[in-house]
């Protein structure tokens, strides 16, 4: 059951005047409409973790841990691992979220990063088969928000990334389908490196990387994953409003530029 | 009991695996009206899927302080019947469900005049009898419609159609195999007189060029779709003049 | 727990004239008190569904749908297929319908459709064996209520039922207790046709298939379930009235006849 | 661990697995305010059942929007101990459990007379400690009675018992490997007074005469079980008058 | 989600008498600081169980039945079977227990039963595994509270390990790693007995055994698990209040001597 | 993926598989203020543990009926990432996981001076983001730091160290593997300058002598971390200051 939410808590001045900014292609912290907040990377903080990273995007701050189980395969894909994500609202990052079940809103981003990752094959699954059928590895991605301070999608999804290339799987043989720890780790076979961009619609203006007050107002919110290739691979529109197809044309040129560089820092010190 | 992959998802003559153009929609069935109960209703079939959609309200809500007080909320359900799938279905709600409950409940937002009746729910409960791909768009048809017929004012009518890419192609309207084994798949909702779009999704992989064709196909198909709908809406509209006109004494108009 | 219902929402005037009537043994409908409203069966509607039907009576409309799966049998009837009965009131049914997991009445009706079918022996689960304790057939029956005017358990019931004689199950070998499906299909193994015949008591009237309204104002229901050989297979009392000894003596005779009728429809087309 | 199947459930003699003759109850024991938190309780054993009720109300009712303006709601609860059975039960509220509950719920409805206490919640909390067949009959027994030690006016007692067929023979008062192997169950509710049926299911396969032979039986037999509950509750009352007869000062009489 | 609980129902008069009497180390029924209430153990008396047993502490009353199943051990201790306590506040047993899944207070009290059988190493879990790693007999506690008049802790121990004292399990073979089940019964294997001894402080005062008055307004609950050697096994304080380091002294002298005499009560007559 | 066994805790120096004396605690970094939403919040690094508390309010509690008219209510969870432990952990609450934040709160709440808010709630949660043992006291020391910092007065600041037995000897601090592979575990919070324990737990096996040596060895962790404590307080609020004494115009003073 989903249902309209509760408005903003975003003071009617602030609403105006992110709104007559929004209308000369302006925002509240002196950002250009294409320009992200500060992005921070930290990588491999979880030791217990096969694989971690911390991604913050101004005060947003999210944290994603990947561990390696052995399990059964899908039916419809008996020769290729699983890869499962789960993102979770931790009632510390912002007074609104609440605690229970996960809520519409985080079974979504997990969709959104699940999808990102998938349908670009960024996780090269085949590798992670033991015994077709049988016995596969499961990589599970566990997504922590820490602190809202809006675009959970952009920074859920590259923590997930960042993690994944800090992954460190145990060597291993497989003796008579039984699995057999050695010494020394290898890393996650990666194929893919997808990246998306989220824009908000305020009046007529698209903006990336909306900061928490933007999201409180903006009518629309849309999120483009290009792959490495400079492919699209997710596209999810959110929010109550509507767009004008030119926003979504401009939306993926920009956001095919635009992952360039924000795959260049993701990658970077892995 | 899982069938086989196809071997290829478009033959020698460009056609599909059930003998569609690339662009070609499946047949489409809507009927308006179709339950005694809700408010208003509405079936679609769309090759093998088939949905029915109740509309509740405006109704006052429980629990209470779930009320806006500047409009009437929007609930959506979207819900698959457990033996609508290839393999049976868990009647406990997916996240599949859940999520696209919420996306078509964010396509019908903007069309829905909820102003109009603040401090009030109206409910929209989308069942997949069976699914064949493409339900999402399929159900805001539906819904569309019997939204209209609970007398809803709405500033347009949705209307809904994926595109995507399979065998190479750009085709219109995927049906289960495709959106399965084929290369992208775009369901898109689009307020045609507006011309404002409210649901997007894509997942696959599509160069630029192949995403704004696949978007200005499905685009197209929204189009031939509200031709349907507003068809659909003639023929219930009539359907109760012509009833109307019979009664015998009928003083108030209503 | 089992809570006291809130009271009817039927008007008084309504109330009043039900009550009335039937106390001159009519309706408001102008049925007689042994009458069903129209029934009407698709069969086969749903082509993902190994068997479907859809019953109307009068308003009322039900789709039941039947899949089967292989799965393990029940550790006391370790040759014998399984059966088992799910019911949703889906929201769309009834203004009074809420979601959520199956609630007493959802479960109660889905008990009672399961009884009519699991005493009368309807099913011949022996036959759905494959490896006496290790792999069955388990038939999973689904119904849907879709709108809700009264008699439930009739209409489910016999939903449930033409939707088996409906099944077409794959043929198949058995090889090295591994199941290998084959071309065509054959029928579900079918040995008995119980059909429940469902009484409202208004007043002192006992009336068969009560509509909405009816079961509004009713202090009692009961249902006979009659099987094929007239025998009664399932009965269930339902409400928060009472009944006196002969109504139910009356009932179980009415039933006995007025099942044959009802059991040459259900199976008529298939 | 699971017993095997008995061999024949009547012997030659006609008598049953545990002795009885067709229709003859299992040994009963009642007890009436064997609790000390609740208003009203009892305890029965029948057999092998071990049954445990409490009563608590009429008392305050939340959530509040729960209360109806002209009579108590009843609330009812039918729990099975997880070491009640054979096999341990799951603690997670069964299906039958749910069914159980308000079957029972709705065999004491007619009986208490609710309107005397509006806006009020009565809960009755049936906890089966050890189950042998018959104790949503049982539970009955025994509710009834802790209504009355509550203190709750009903209108009549309600008294309950199955009957059934096994071995060919229609029997009272099934035990669980009668109800389990056998062909017929049948639980009856009787307000022997008013002679008044509250509570009635079958399942198995009964021909019309079997079926009305063993109604009658059941009826005789909640008879019976009536006359064990009014005993029980002299015995009781009568420990009452006792106890309070010895007390040295008693002004209010309360 | 834990939260600060309602105030005691106790009245004001009632709590200032207990403040009053236990400022001069006095009790309202007459106890002394370090006497409990009459207990009375039956056992036994769930024959379809393995092990049973009703403790009643004055008007506190609680069952445990004991159930023995096969089943698969944990990962962590491959060669051992499976303990596993569960407690369920039933609903008759006092006004204020409410329905639903278990809440905190349940949990916790199971997990301290739980703790105080484990740590103190009652059941012998090495003579519970059949085949390593594969199947072991899993002994499930149930624990039932009947009438809540406070000190369920150690009533439910008390209960817990009477039960098991009670327990029968069935003479078994295991053959090729299935497990035969033979005439006759062997008693649990059993290495300790561990008793618990709870506190309350009320004012300066530390009592044993609080009925439910004493619970209701003393600030802190304090237990002592000793096991068959004067050993502490389990200790956990409850409640929203403070204890001066001296009182933990005290009462972990007083529970070792209390104790004893409780054993002998508990393994009496099994 | 489960690591062995080790094949002993204390080595013949006497010092501990990571190479600690027996009375020494982890190292321990703490930091305050780190996070941008909550209303108060700490960070606590002890060996291997990682956790992260975050504090808001006072604020309005819902729903309504839970508030209390003289105080606030506290609410506690603590929470174990899924990645946080050698095995996944499942993100759904666990027995654990419910019964630690109980005894968390409870250990609090002697502090808290709650009196001061009414009708209000103060919330308190603890993700553990790594688990290393003890992290129930880790969690309880960056609590009272993250309350400090929401500005919520408190009678002291409640410290927190757990000691045990392992290999033979008393201990001080545990982790993981000690707790596991040890004797016994004891954690204890302490409020310092009023020298009252508001939590103890203990499992294992100690006799009285052991008991007293572990409870004293852990009431003397307290004060060592207690120390800790303030220091990281004085750097938070000496921060405050100076990025304070730094605005160019501050009239009101907040």
């Amino acid at each position: 059951m989903s249902i309209t939410p509760k408005p903003s808590i975003t003071s009617i001045l602030e609403q105006n005047l992110i709104m007559e900014l929004a209308a000369k292609s302006r925002r509240v912290d002196g950002r250009s409409l294409t320009d992200y907040r500060e992005i921070r990377i930290e990588r491999g903080i979880i030791e217990k973790a096969n694989g971690s990273a911390q991604v913050s995007i101004g005060k947003t701050k999210v944290m994603a841990g990947v561990k390696l189980e052995l399990g059964e395969p899908f039916p419809d894909t008996p020769d290729e691992g699983v890869l499962t994500v789960n993102a979770e609202f931790t009632p510390i990052a912002s007074p609104t979220f609440e605690l229970g079940p996960p809520g519409e809103n985080s079974i979504e981003l997990a969709r959104i990063v699940d999808r990102n990752l998938r349908e670009s094959k960024a996780v090269d699954l085949k590798k992670l088969c033991i015994t077709p059928g049988k016995k596969v590895f499961i990589v599970f991605i566990d997504i922590n928000i820490l602190n809202h301070d809006g675009n959970l999608i952009d920074a859920s999804t590259y923590a997930a990334l960042a993690a994944l290339l800090n992954t460190k799987m145990s060597n291993f043989e497989v003796n008579d389908g039984e699995v057999i720890f050695k010494d020394g780790n290898q890393p996650l076979p990666m194929n893919n490196y997808p990246v998306p961009v989220t824009f908000a619609k305020i009046g007529r203006a698209l903006m990336v990387d909306p900061q928490l007050q933007e999201e409180d107002i903006m009518s629309t919110r849309l999120t483009i994953g290009v792959d490495k290739d400079g492919c699209i691979c997710a596209v999810q529109k959110g929010g109550m409003g509507e767009l004008e197809p030119d926003d979504i044309r401009n939306a993926v040129g920009l956001a095919v530029e635009k992952s360039k560089e924000l795959r260049t820092l993701i990658i970077g010190g892995s | 009991m899982i069938k086989g992959y196809p071997e290829r998802l478009i033959d020698e003559n460009g056609l599909r695996l059930d003998g569609r153009r690339p662009d070609e929609l499946r047949p489409i069935k809507l009927e308006i009206g179709v339950l005694g109960n809700a408010d208003g209703s509405a079936y679609i079939e769309q090759g093998k899927n088939k949905i029915l959609v109740g509309v509740y309200g405006p109704r006052e809500i429980h629990p209470k302080h779930a009320e806006l007080p500047n409009r009437a909320v929007l609930r959506c359900r979207y819900r698959m019947a457990p033996f609508s799938t290839e393999e049976r279905k868990n009647p406990a709600p997916s996240r599949r469900e859940i999520e696209i409950s919420k996306v078509i409940r964010e396509a019908l937002e903007p069309a829905v005049m909820s102003e109009y009746y603040p401090r009030t729910v109206i409910d929209i409960f989308i069942e997949a009898l069976q699914c064949d791909g493409g339900t999402r768009c399929a159900g805001i048809v539906a819904a569309s419609l019997a939204l209209a017929d609970a007398g809803i004012p709405m500033r347009d009518l949705v209307s809904s159609c994926s595109a995507g890419k399979a065998g190479g192609e750009i085709i219109l309207d995927l049906f289960d195999l495709e959106d399965k084994y084929g290369d992208a798949d775009m369901p898109v909702a689009l307020m045609v007189n507006l011309n404002m779009i409210t649901l997007l999704q894509m997942d696959g992989k599509l160069n630029p060029m192949e995403f704004e064709k696949a978007f200005t196909m499905a685009m197209e198909g929204c189009r031939k779709i509200r031709g349907l709908q507003v068809e659909a809406l003639k023929k219930r509209y009539q359907g109760i003049v012509e009833r109307e006109g019979t009664s015998e004494f009928d003083e108030e108009g209503t």
